[in-house]
């Protein structure tokens, strides 16, 4: 993107002139946003979800309803500042190269504003380079990774979506309850960043929290599709609990695989992280085991209630964890705009900063500055027998534990790798 | 087709520079200079120039397009790539299916060297294209060793092998998974000075920044130095073996060498461009090094034109243009400019259900197939040379 | 004397090694018997073999079960195609429809490129397989899916009677029942493979068109039949492949391209057109890859095939059992 | 080329990635015994013996035919020659040094040259094109490191090229595909890419298989100007006795994979065993 600099006010700027950066100031009427989603490919039910969100996001931030009126007391519902909202759709396929093709087509072509989505943590760490590289904003959405907001955070970049060393914590008191502490476990992790931290935050939290041993810990390779060996080694460890360390759908073959060779009757099953493709595939399988969850539509307090019933009425259908995440942070981002008074990138980003909320369900929650993670609650879920399991619905919220329990310092864990970069406007 | 004698017009094998009747008609004056490699390297360079502004930002065409400058430079990058393919494909005869070792390969080494030692988009490139060479030395070495569809599995089973290993064992120093992160402020501007977003003097509203004219002037000198090898004795020899590997043997060439040069030339190229698509993308997916990444240049290369120089980049455009812009045509708008053309016409816009979004990788292995089946050593290239000489014969009578 | 507690636990982890190292070769030789004897004889490379262990895949669940499918099949009303049969029945109907379909890709697809250049099958069974990937993603969506394991060979295979016993007294206590009726599968239909190459008629036909087809169409002999025979034959394996593996692992319309690479290279570490290398190397790589993982160097696990094949084809161009050597 | 011929399962065993020694122990200039030399040539393919005890004696100048009823095991012969195949015992000397260890390119190089069985051109290069790669390899030996060079630059090899097709008459059809050449002409060119190389020796396989008549004719015409030219030492594998006798000083006599008669055409017309060995077969 060239920056050229030169006076030049959006419209609505309140706060004065701004120079060109990235596709500040718009064109046109509208702000357009970009939705980056995988409609194709195994992750495509999550990707179609996503969109339903955003597209009703959108809507209620023309037309006002949902969140809007109710809850975000920064938004009109007549669109943002006097732009209308409007939107293209891209697809990732779930691949970083198509992700960062989209994302670039998104910024270069349809000039938008704002861009937001993801189903994986490889396609959002690429896309919020993007951002940063171009100077438009990334709201992400499901990334699980410690790295988004570790080493590979970026300042035009925001994870609402907790990560995979909170997991272990969130877990662990709870597991700790339900199975007593006089328990040994034995972990498979893909062996690659996500599921290596995934397995040293279970290994930490399960051995200090709930005082747990660990017997062993072994690294299946990525590509892995048959998980036998590994399991076969696994019951004959010892262990009482078995954890997979696996994300998506690889999570719903290990786990099936595990339940297939009889390891259920044998030890107890733990999972880090449940979406939806997963337990779809899984079936059965998931019944009755550990997890966390993005969010949950049983999680019941007025904002969870109110997004679950304007989704419900828009799409007769139940909202999945990621559908939430997306609703959310494209409001986060208007939000931000409005307080603002302008769409000038940097301005929105340092109000986006150390932003206290307590407005999408989640309970209070702070977007740290350090790191733009935002630290909140995470709800722990159980997974729902195959026969209860229905359309939207695959298991049962356990507990949500609260953020006083998680989550690290700046300076310490995943945050003290993480160095933003620059606004833009230095 | 281009490479097929039948056509002497053609550019990848200029025959006859100049020897035939000079003073003819100006058909004929127009066939030898046109395949005069000045020419060849000139028409490259407007063609480079001008393909941005009519893609990116050229009233109505643009618009029609629904193009943009990031796509126009992926589609060079890869054109590039998709040359250096076509030398080993094309010319010698050998199809590798594991060519994403030398594109990936080149990005990594690029990206790397940015990351550790230096950001200068020079030195990546030639960090980048130098690692591809080596690589494809001793992959080279390896797979050479069997022909035909031997040759095609062991550079794939090598190729994934490779990608293996940068996912997991080498991690640490490719970002496994997650890529390796570049990032935009780590690659320094041109020499030290010019920064790669930033507009070029005179010429921006045809190439815009300098990141473009980096990857033209990349393009380029592939060109020209594509087109001198396969002009040069290599280029012969080349074809030689893959019309007839044995006689090329009996008649005293040592075949396993030239084969390995035609590999390690390929993979210089594939080197070059990837070292490019690291500097543009700021970031190198792992999924470069992956099979399908393979699998997209063959496809890129046989749609465009086998055997043809101009053919691949034809080829790597519409497959990128196909998976990047059909892909997101939800809704098709026909004549969308039209009411510029007769003031009061409308669009037209075609129901959902006639959108080709959904299957624009349906559309990419049809047209694949179609090409394999009908027209496997010309492409669109080959066809609009027909349709070229079929009108140049029209007018210009028999030659 | 060994301790009987040290010897069983020795015992235990040989056995455990070949169950697994069985296991984890037996889908990749089903896919690398056909591949092999279709490459062997036709001389004909087949890319698109992964797709049939999709469609495999796909109509077993179909016949099987009633699953309702995305896409556009549910955009046209069609989303619950599912008969719901049985998992029997399913593996009485996938190999005779794959066998028909491979009938149909030797008659329509393989024959007019008899004559063309290798690379040129390469390119149009790879662009095959992208159409039919494709098809696949279109009408049935791109979400993953397994079939269900029929109810007589669900669990744990240490709870069946006999059996269970023998692999407790082995020392093993974690596989599934489907594993070993995989393992036993495969076993049967590639016993039944090879005897109809080896000791029958038609085998011997075969054979001898592998090394000489000119020769035995000069003494009369039809070559065109056999191919089309063992173009299904192959192409029904891989489809059993599918059906076998749905309850295994999960898969979708891409996981054909993504089973196929090692099954190539099972093919050509064995020996094109060698049954007995077809098995000898999947089961080295499942044993590899088993052996890798038992003794805690899981994550070389995946390159370690690689690996294991660069050496060998390095070493032996031809593949183990392979007999011709083209320069 | 895929040869997937049973009897050729066993290839020579030479690495082709071995380095071109071809150059480093070039023969010395001025050696006049005999050109090429088997001695106790033995292949064995599994239980087959397919030469057995094979000794040649090829003088310079001199030009020899190998017959032989089918099966008589020429084409090992000739593949042995060419180093193609590995001999199972024995040795091969052309001018005077071993080639065992050498690669088919570097045989050629040493002066060596093979015309096919079938007409093996490149089909789709045109005529000149095809001359030219033999020119190449003539003028610049098996391999040099000159990809950046336009061929243009290269007038010698142009010069050969034209030399060699005006040789074989195929100097007018220069530019047309070598593939659309009629079956005499693309034998011919085939021949003139064996000259192209400035061999010592010719190997010709059959050169008038599959010819009509006046192609035939026109053929041996070719030889024999080339042997008046040139003074090309000949090895031939022909079935035509007729072109047999015409061209040869002397003939060898193959019979299951032994040389079972050798002299001149006169000797070898009045030979008993030869007549044996045909029995039935081919009048002499």
């Amino acid at each position: 993107m060239a920056v050229v600099t030169g006076p030049a006010t959006g419209r609505g700027g309140g706060g004065g002139d701004y120079p060109s950066l990235g596709n500040f100031p718009i064109e046109g009427d509208a702000a357009v946003f970009g939705f980056n989603v995988p409609t194709t490919g195994p992750y495509s039910s999550e990707g179609e979800d996503e969109l339903r969100a955003y597209e009703l996001a959108a809507k209620h931030l023309n037309e006002g309803g949902g969140w809007v009126d109710s809850q975000f007391d920064d938004l009109s519902g007549d669109g943002v500042l006097d732009y209308q909202i409007d939107y293209v759709e891209g697809d990732t396929a779930t691949d970083p190269s198509q992700a960062t093709n989209s994302a670039n087509q998104m910024v270069d072509r349809d000039g938008v504003i704002m861009f937001s989505g993801g189903s994986s943590s490889a396609t959002a760490i690429a896309q919020q380079q993007v951002a940063q590289d171009s100077k438009v904003l990334y709201m992400c959405c499901l990334t699980h990774s410690n790295e988004t907001t570790g080493v590979e955070c970026r300042r035009y970049g925001f994870r609402e979506m907790f990560n995979a060393y909170t997991t272990g914590q969130a877990l662990a008191p709870v597991v700790a309850e339900e199975y007593g502490e006089d328990n040994s476990f034995y972990q498979l992790y893909a062996d690659y960043s996500w599921g290596q931290t995934q397995q040293e935050s279970m290994n930490q939290f399960l051995t200090e929290i709930a005082g747990w041993e660990q017997v062993d810990s072994v690294p299946t390779p990525l590509g892995t599709d048959d998980y036998s060996s590994f399991l076969s080694e696994a019951a004959n460890s010892g262990a009482d609990v078995l954890i997979l360390n696996h994300y998506g759908l690889d999570g719903a073959t290990s786990l099936q695989q595990a339940v297939d060779a009889g390891l259920k009757d044998s030890m107890t099953l733990l999972v880090p992280l449940y979406n939806r493709p997963m337990a779809e595939a899984a079936g059965d399988a998931i019944s009755g085991v550990f997890g966390t969850a993005a969010w949950d539509s049983q999680i019941d307090n007025e904002a969870s209630n109110q997004f679950t019933e304007v989704f419900q009425e828009e799409y007769d259908r139940i909202p999945s964890g990621p559908a939430q995440l997306a609703y959310a942070q494209t409001l986060q981002y208007a939000a931000a705009v409005e307080r603002a008074g302008t769409f000038y990138p940097p301005e929105v980003i340092r109000q986006l900063e150390d932003y206290e909320y307590d407005n999408i369900g989640m309970g209070a929650e702070t977007m740290r500055a350090c790191d733009h993670q935002a630290i909140r609650d995470v709800p722990v879920v159980r997974g729902l027998p195959g026969e209860e399991q229905e359309q939207g619905s695959y298991f049962e919220i356990v507990n949500v534990t609260s953020r006083d329990d998680l989550w690290y310092g700046c300076d310490e864990g995943p945050a003290a790798e993480c160095e933003l970069g620059p606004y833009g406007d230095e | 087709m281009s490479d097929e004698t039948r056509r002497a017009d053609d550019t990848g094998t200029v025959d006859e520079t100049g020897t035939g009747l000079a003073g003819g008609d100006l058909l004929t004056r127009w066939r030898s200079v046109k395949e005069r490699e000045s020419f060849v390297i000139l028409g490259t360079v407007v063609a480079v120039l001008l393909f941005p502004y009519l893609f990116a930002r050229a009233p109505v065409v643009s618009e029609i397009l629904q193009g943009y400058q990031s796509l126009a430079e992926l589609m060079l990058i890869w054109g590039i790539f998709v040359i250096g393919f076509d030398l080993l494909h094309g010319y010698t005869g050998l199809l590798s299916f594991g060519h994403a070792a030398f594109w990936g390969g080149g990005a990594y080494a690029a990206g790397v060297f940015a990351i550790h030692v230096s950001g200068s988009p020079i030195a990546m490139i030639l960090v980048g294209t130098t690692f591809a060479v080596l690589l494809a030395w001793v992959l080279g070495f390896l797979s050479l060793r069997r022909g035909g569809i031997y040759f095609a599995i062991l550079t794939l089973a090598f190729a994934q092998m490779l990608f293996y290993v940068a996912l997991q064992p080498l991690s640490n120093l490719t970002g496994g998974d997650n890529g390796l992160g570049i990032g935009g402020s780590t690659i320094e501007p041109l020499l030290g000075f010019i920064p790669l977003d930033a507009g070029v003097p005179v010429i921006t509203m045809f190439v815009d920044t300098w990141m473009y004219m980096l990857i033209g002037i990349a393009m380029v000198v592939t060109v020209a130095f594509a087109y001198r090898v396969l002009n040069s004795p290599y280029g012969m020899v080349f074809r030689a073996i893959r019309e007839n590997e044995q006689r090329a043997e009996f008649v005293g060439l040592n075949v396993w060498r030239y084969k390995l040069m035609s590999f390690v030339l390929s993979g210089a190229i594939a080197g070059l461009a990837g070292s490019l698509f690291a500097i543009q993308q700021a970031r190198v997916p792992v999924e470069s090094l992956f099979w399908t990444t393979s699998g997209e240049v063959v496809i890129m290369s046989v749609i465009g034109g086998v055997g043809s120089l101009f053919g691949g980049p034809i080829g790597a455009a519409l497959y990128l243009y196909i998976s990047n812009i059909v892909q997101g045509m939800s809704e098709v708008v026909l004549f969308t400019q039209i009411d510029k053309l007769f003031p009061g016409a409308q669009a037209v816009v075609l129901p959902e259900w006639a959108s080709p979004a959904p299957y624009w990788h349906l559309i990419l292995g049809l047209l694949f197939v179609l090409v394999v089946v009908f027209i496997p050593r010309g492409g669109i290239w080959g066809g609009l040379q027909s349709i070229g000489s079929r009108i140049g014969s029209r007018f210009g009578g028999d030659r | 004397m060994i301790p009987d507690a040290v010897a069983l636990q020795t015992t235990g982890a040989i056995a455990r090694l070949l169950i697994n190292g069985l296991q984890a070769g037996a889908i990749y030789i089903l896919l690398a018997v056909g591949l092999s004897i279709i490459l062997g004889t036709l001389k004909f490379v087949n890319f698109a073999h992964g797709a049939l262990y999709i469609i495999g895949a796909y109509l077993g669940l179909i016949i099987a079960q009633d699953p309702s499918f995305g896409g556009k099949l549910a955009e046209w009303g069609f989303g619950d195609i599912g008969l719901g049969f049985g998992y029997l029945a399913a593996l009485v109907v996938v190999p005779l429809v794959v066998f028909v379909i491979g009938v149909l890709m030797e008659r329509f697809v393989a024959r007019p490129f008899y004559d063309r250049p290798d690379t040129d099958q390469i390119l149009l069974t790879y662009g095959i397989a992208l159409i039919l990937t494709e098809l696949f993603r279109v009408l049935f969506g791109g979400a993953s899916r397994s079939i269900d394991q029929p109810p007589w060979a669900r669990g744990s295979a240490t709870g069946v009677p006999v059996l269970g016993d023998a692999l407790t007294a082995l020392g093993i206590n974690a596989v599934s029942t489907w594993r070993i009726v995989i393992i036993l599968l495969t076993a049967v239909l590639v016993g039944i493979v090879f005897v109809l190459i080896e000791y029958t008629d038609f085998g011997l036909t075969v054979r001898a068109g592998t090394v000489d087809a000119e020769m035995v169409e000069l003494l009369g002999v039809k070559l065109s039949r056999p191919y089309l025979v063992v173009f299904g034959i192959g192409a029904a394996l891989a489809g059993v492949a599918g059906l076998v593996g749905g309850p295994l692992v999960n898969f979708n319309p891409d996981y054909g391209a993504t089973i196929l690479v090692p099954a190539f290279l099972t093919v050509v570490v064995g020996g094109v057109g060698s049954i007995r290398g077809a098995v000898i190397a999947g089961l080295s790589f499942g044993l590899i890859q088993a052996g890798l993982v038992q003794f805690g160097f899981s994550e070389w696990a995946q390159v370690g095939i690689y690996a294991v094949a660069a050496v060998v084809l390095l070493v032996r161009p031809q593949g183990l059992l392979g007999q011709e050597v083209a320069a | 080329m895929a040869s997937t011929d049973a009897t050729e399962s066993e290839e020579r065993t030479t690495d082709a990635s071995d380095t071109d020694r071809s150059e480093a122990t070039a023969p010395p200039e001025e050696y006049d015994g005999p050109l090429l030399q088997t001695d106790g040539l033995v292949k064995r393919f599994g239980g087959l013996t397919a030469t057995d005890d094979v000794n040649l004696d090829i003088e310079q100048g001199e030009r020899v035919s190998l017959i032989g009823p089918n099966g008589a095991g020429k084409s090992t012969i000739i593949n042995l020659i060419t180093r193609r195949l590995d001999p199972t015992e024995g040795d091969i000397r052309f001018k005077g040094q071993s080639i065992l260890g050498l690669n088919p390119h570097e045989v050629v190089q040493r002066g060596m040259s093979k015309s096919f069985q079938q007409a093996s051109i490149f089909p789709t290069l045109t005529v000149r094109q095809n001359a030219r790669v033999a020119a190449l390899a003539a003028e610049h030996g098996s391999f040099r490191f000159n990809f950046f060079r336009h061929r243009d630059r290269f007038s010698e090899v142009e010069g050969v090229a034209r030399e060699t097709l005006e040789a074989v008459g195929l100097w007018d059809q220069r530019e047309s595909p070598a593939e659309d050449l009629p079956y005499g002409d693309k034998r011919r060119l085939e021949i003139g890419i064996a000259l192209a190389a400035d061999p010592d020796m010719l190997l010709m396989d059959e050169p008038t298989a599959g010819m009509s008549p006046e192609e035939t004719h026109a053929t041996v015409d070719l030889i024999e100007e080339v042997k008046e030219e040139r003074g090309l030492t000949f090895l031939l594998v022909e079935h035509d006795m007729e072109i047999v006798f015409r061209v040869s000083d002397r003939i060898v006599v193959l019979n299951r994979g032994s040389v079972i008669a050798e002299g001149p055409p006169e000797e070898i017309r009045e030979n008993p065993d030869v007549q044996d060995a045909y029995l039935g077969g081919v009048e002499l």
